[in-house]
């Protein structure tokens, strides 16, 4: 009772092969990288806006992503017939489709051929690829099913029966919603979130591919890494680091913070 | 060396110059094999034209070019070799123009102080190293079959990759003895050395230089890059002339 | 708002098809043996499970039938569940306002009127407790606040006093009394108390099986139940039997004389448990019914031992005697004894 | 009652907007598609190869993820410190890190020099990188996160008196975790599972870098389809169509039997 | 298996401190009003709540002290939670089954052992069904038949006949009752039901807070109740008083006349509900005590009426009358009416 690891033995073996799996490479990372020239490399004149499109972007990519993905996560869960369970399986498409192929499917939906894009373009005059929209669409269209599928997972666990009793007290399913079904996923709303920003923090080939490549609209992060890998891996290296620094940082603080 | 000092970003000047002077961003697409040259020549073309901005975006040649088929508006591209070219759309450089910037030629990358004693194309037929190649599909795994099949050798890679980087990624960590890429490649890769590979042996592949219209900065630009300081920046990235 | 329910509805293969109805602020007592379906009825009234067949219609409204299925929102019900079902993220008083504030009041006065239904059921200290902080009891009054804070047209509650203490469950029991009272909408209690049963409600409705076996008034059920469930819960020995004569009946117990039998065809009949003797000897006198028995159970209650019994043929027989006498006769599972009923207990009537 | 969906309206709104953010681009692809010449384009030698090694790889990647993922996942729903935290944090990293950049660090782990890779090839002679077992690792890498936090957010949904009484009927830890939480966490388990499939299927950046480009042998579907993207869109097209209707048909009917 | 505990405890802001001892094969019951601390006893036991301090050692183990504190899984106890808590994805089957598998009982006699279980509970044709389709009482049937089937050293039933129709119960108690007689181990029973109570255990505690307010043999309890809780509970009026001389005592309802009283210091007298006469006069003849109040409820349970009463100073008095009574009385809530005790009803003993 005391110690949550306590009498776990025969489990924990595994568990710490699997975590060790994501372990050793970030130690062989942090073992490599030239601590003495991270300063030097941080201070070069890409870092600082790439990582301030990353956090701006990403941060509303995740606003999207909990927006439009926990009612749909919802509707997922309540839904028995083929129709979610076909739902479910279109969700996992862009997980599957490789980044750059999901980049030229965003070019061939918004861009300026596009079957959104096209018309877009023509009423507003809006072109949307190589704008900092671009790469938030990007952002969601990798993140968002990761955001709905684990939220849907922990909404399936809840109790149904919270549901029905508050139903039986007058409340519309937006009210059941918002303040049953929420706060009780709360767990797993946690845990989508920080997988779909992570996702949307490390999102690179549908980036590129849609959004472009340009420093302080469209450079996210990650593709200053990837620029950067070529000429400077050291410099890179740097970049990834403070990258991780940051989503460690903040998830560590804020899931410490949720979910305690 | 990664220092790219300079450019400030494009939406700053803007901002900031609204008002004053006339105001223009001409966009450059190019071959990521172009990184530094291309920075550091905007920057120095921003200097010498005050309210021009140069909007740069690196990525794989054909990329590029099907965001420009897609209606990426794009006034400079910048291929490395001509195959990419073909997923522009047709008649291109209808409106604009075309000019060959620079060559590449291939070079064997070898991890630092060249541990396995690599001197020649030969190596890569060793049964006690691990060699790595380009795939056939990209340019640099084509050129380097050209190559091997004038050399009269067969490899034995170990893998081949998918591009340039992954390539010098396996040199860079010691993972592969010997790998065969662009010398531009090696040239910003840092670490990284280089043998020569005789030009007998040798392939060579083009930069063409495409612009879309003739606007006077987009027009000006082209002929920066093509010009004096264009050719020096290019050389000293490795690249040899046309 | 009376209700006129005809309840046809499944669960896995089990079935129910009962009929309830009930006037405007009466309160009509659900009884059955587990698993005879009284929590399926009411979650059917609740809009929880769809009607197969059947209506609900409260106050001329029609809830459900063939062509309507109004969902449980629109339904205006207060349940209490049996396994109370308290949110566990809200605290005892968010939970409690979760009904007025889902009808649409505002949250200050909602907050108000949660606490004034908790102070009334002697829970209004623990307004901010989680429902993991509360004990059993106070969680069903919790349940019980929320049900009643809806002001609902019908009022389900299922087992709502089964685990408070005998103290709280006589003030929650005259607390709901007034309340009943003053309520005009509908209110169904399935309990398995009697007391609670004969004290609120002016109807009973036995069910078994998912069907009606006995309704009525509760004077009217005690006085003549017709089933072997009722007159146990009532407290009563009850046998099926055919009239012989004027004073006596054929039943399972052999032939019993009556205080008197004035019609014909199967008849039930009854005796008080209270009206039991028991000798250790055959006597001899005026009580002219006797029955050798086992004893196969003996509960004490305080002064006063019930004391269960079985006929040679098995049926069964209760006793209410006092504690004294069970040492006296020195009564223990598996003595015999013989047992007499006066015949001006027996009292009989039409089946 | 009789519809998931009914008087739903106000929260369908939203959701319907994040499913159609996620069928545009595919709708895109699919209108974009030479469908006259699918058939030629699959019947290129590159493509069952890399589609028979994707799928071998995956399952293998599956396996280890749901072996030493589920202990994991466990572990850490029950853990409360300040460790656990962390952790978790650490976890999401590999889902942060920019593809290449994590198959830098695996070279650096398990590379001919990594800190696990130089002893092993010294003891044993084994060479990890451009082997099947380097796909696997990569996958493994970038898809253990998934699977793990989107576990352990369903097991942090269940009921924890469950698990208290089972210990209470004598149940040993790992009893508790096989009997207990495993069923009652099966919808977290299957959406997890569903999510590292997906995402090893998809992964991309860390096998290039790490497990190389062998046809047949490191080869799998996401590389080959990013070759032919460079030489020939259609046929890249093609074959992500290929793959993606393998997962769709693979997800849709594992999960329409494994969930209702 | 002796139990020997000493239980301090804390659940948020409330401490338990209570001692309950038992021999090997006796069954205690542990009785208290809502929130006095029942469940976090048996919770202490069995290892889900850590003991802040005390002991618990069961047949010379220790299963907790100061430096010890076994895991549940490694003490001998077989549970029944108040909420029943069955594993959702199990059979009922499976459910008793998986105490004696977890224990390393083979799948086949497990099985087997299972059945014999719920057979003997009455339910033993549900035993495929899925706990989502038992009712409340097949439920709880299924969660003793689970505890049952471990065979534990200690017992802990929490409100375990709670959910259960009376004719159910009856049969469940004797069944219960049968198998704690045969038990070697420790059997802790917390129940509202005097009935279970008094008919089950050997021994009754009664706490309130936290904290042991009386214990003793059934028989001491009722006859010398020292708690207002504890005498409602048996069915008894009880007052607090000091004795004036050898037959009246000074009480809150005025002087007393009892039966004698043969000690000093403060005192307790009772007096059984069915030993108050109601009259609307006040009676001249033998009763020697009487007492005008007010009618708060009335009570009818089947030929019986439990009628509540206040007096002027408003202490409560209960009185046990038949319906006939009530009738020819008119009584209902609000009628004043003269309550007279026989002075030899009334025992008095040292508080
Ligand atoms: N899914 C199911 N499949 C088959 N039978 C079911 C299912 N769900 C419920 N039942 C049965 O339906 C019957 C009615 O259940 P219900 O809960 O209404 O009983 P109840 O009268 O409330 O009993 P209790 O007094 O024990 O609470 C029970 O016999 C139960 O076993
Ligand atoms: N987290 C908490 N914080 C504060 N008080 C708590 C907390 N959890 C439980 N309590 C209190 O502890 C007391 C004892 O609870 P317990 O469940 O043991 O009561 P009980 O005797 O079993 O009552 P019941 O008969 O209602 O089941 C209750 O008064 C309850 O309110
Ligand atoms: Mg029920
Ligand atoms: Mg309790």
């Amino acid at each position: 009772m005391r110690s949550a690891f306590r009498g776990r033995g025969i489990l924990l073996v595994p568990a710490a092969l699997g975590m060790a799996l994501v372990v050793l490479p970030l130690l062989g990372l942090v073992v490599r990288t030239d601590w003495g020239g991270l300063i030097t490399h941080l201070r070069a004149p890409v870092v600082w806006p790439a990582i301030r499109l990353s956090l701006i972007t990403t941060l509303t990519t995740l606003t999207l992503a909990i927006v439009l993905g926990t009612p749909l996560a919802w509707a997922l869960a309540q839904a028995t017939g083929r129709l979610a369970t076909w739902a479910r399986a279109i969700l996992t498409v862009p997980v599957v489709l490789p980044p750059v192929v999901g980049g030229v499917a965003l070019l061939l939906a918004y861009g300026r051929n596009g079957i959104v894009g096209a018309p877009v373009f023509e009423a507003f005059g809006w072109r949307i690829p190589f704008t900092p929209m671009a790469v938030v669409l990007s952002q969601l269209f990798v993140s968002l099913p990761f955001y709905v599928l684990a939220v849907e997972g922990a909404m399936r666990s809840i109790d149904r029966r919270y549901d029905r009793i508050a139903a039986t007290l007058g409340a519309s399913p937006l009210r059941v919603f918002t303040r049953i079904a929420l706060p009780l996923a709360a767990p797993g709303i946690a845990a989508g979130a920080a997988l779909a920003w992570a996702r949307a923090l490390g999102e690179f080939g549908a980036t590129i591919t849609f959004a472009g490549n340009f420093k302080g609209r469209t450079q996210t992060a990650p593709l200053a890494v990837y620029i950067a890998l070529q000429s400077d891996p050291q410099a890179a290296i740097a970049l990834s680091i403070a990258m991780l620094a940051v989503s460690i940082a903040v998830l560590g603080l804020l899931r410490g913070r949720w979910m305690s | 060396g990664s220092d790219s000092s300079g450019t400030s970003g494009s939406s700053d000047t803007t901002d900031a110059d609204a008002a004053a002077s006339e105001q223009t961003t001409v966009t450059v697409l190019a071959a990521a094999s172009l990184t530094e040259a291309f920075t550091s020549l905007a920057e120095d073309y921003e200097a010498e034209h005050d309210g021009v901005t140069i909007a740069l975006s690196f990525g794989s040649s054909t990329t590029l070019a099907q965001q420009i088929a897609e209606g990426a508006e794009a006034d400079i591209y910048a291929s490395a070799g001509r195959g990419a070219l073909d997923h522009l759309p047709e008649n291109y450089a209808a409106d604009g123009g075309e000019e060959l910037i620079a060559h590449n030629v291939l070079e064997i990358a070898v991890p630092p102080g060249n541990p396995a004693g690599i001197t020649a194309l030969t190596d890569f037929a060793r049964a006690d190293i691990d060699t790595v190649l380009c795939t056939e599909t990209v340019p640099c795994g084509r050129a380097a079959d050209e190559a091997f099949t004038k050399a009269g050798i067969t490899p034995t890679p170990a893998s081949r990759e998918i591009d340039v980087k992954a390539t010098l990624a396996k040199v860079a960590l010691e993972e592969a003895d010997a790998a065969i890429v662009y010398k531009s490649d090696v040239v910003t890769a840092g670490e990284i050395e280089g043998v020569e590979i005789p030009d007998a042996e040798n392939v060579v592949m083009d930069y063409p230089l495409v612009w879309f219209n003739t606007d006077p900065h987009t027009t000006g630009f082209a002929e920066f890059v093509a010009g004096e300081q264009g050719r020096q920046a290019l050389t000293d990235a490795g690249f040899t002339l046309p | 708002m009376t209700l006129d329910a005809h309840i046809v509805a499944r669960r896995g293969s089990f079935e129910t098809d009962l009929t309830l109805a009930a006037e405007a602020g009466s309160v009509v007592a659900l009884l059955g043996p587990n698993g005879s379906g009284k929590t399926t009825a009411l979650d059917a009234i609740a809009g929880l499970l769809p009607l197969h067949a059947g209506h609900v219609r409260v106050g001329g409204r029609t809830w459900a039938d063939d062509s309507t299925g109004l969902p449980a929102q629109e339904r205006s019900t207060g349940l209490v569940a049996a396994q109370h079902l308290l949110f566990p993220h809200l605290s005892a008083l968010e939970n409690v306002a979760f009904g007025p504030r889902s009808r649409g009041m505002r949250r200050a006065p909602a907050r108000e009127r949660a606490q004034q239904e908790l102070d009334a059921l002697g829970i209004g200290d623990l307004a901010e407790r989680r429902p993991a902080g509360l004990s059993q009891g106070q969680s069903q009054r919790t349940a019980l606040a929320r049900a009643l804070a809806t002001d609902p047209d019908v009022l389900l509650l299922d087992e709502p006093l089964s685990a408070l203490d005998p103290t709280t469950r006589a003030e929650v029991r005259a607390v709901l009394a007034h309340r009943l009272a003053e309520f005009d909408g509908v209110t169904v209690l399935v309990t398995h108390d009697p007391l609670d049963a004969l004290t609120l409600s002016d109807h009973l409705v036995f069910i078994a099986e998912g069907r009606v076996v006995q309704s009525g008034s509760p004077a009217d059920v005690i006085a003549r139940p017709r089933d072997a469930y009722v007159a146990h819960v009532v407290g009563l020995n009850l046998y099926p039997g055919d009239p012989l004569d004027h004073s006596s009946v054929s039943t399972v117990l052999g032939q019993v004389v009556t205080s008197g039998v004035d019609h014909e065809g199967p008849t039930w009949i009854t005796f008080a448990p209270s009206a039991v003797s028991l000798y250790p000897e055959l006597p001899l006198g005026s009580p002219r019914n006797a029955f050798h028995t086992t004893v196969t159970a003996i509960e004490v209650l305080g002064q006063l031992a019930r004391v269960r019994l079985a006929t040679d043929d098995g049926q069964p027989v209760v006793a209410e005697v006092t504690t004294t006498s069970v040492a006296n006769l020195r009564l223990q599972t598996g003595s015999r004894i013989w047992a007499t009923v006066k015949a001006t207990e027996v009292s009989a009537y039409p089946a």
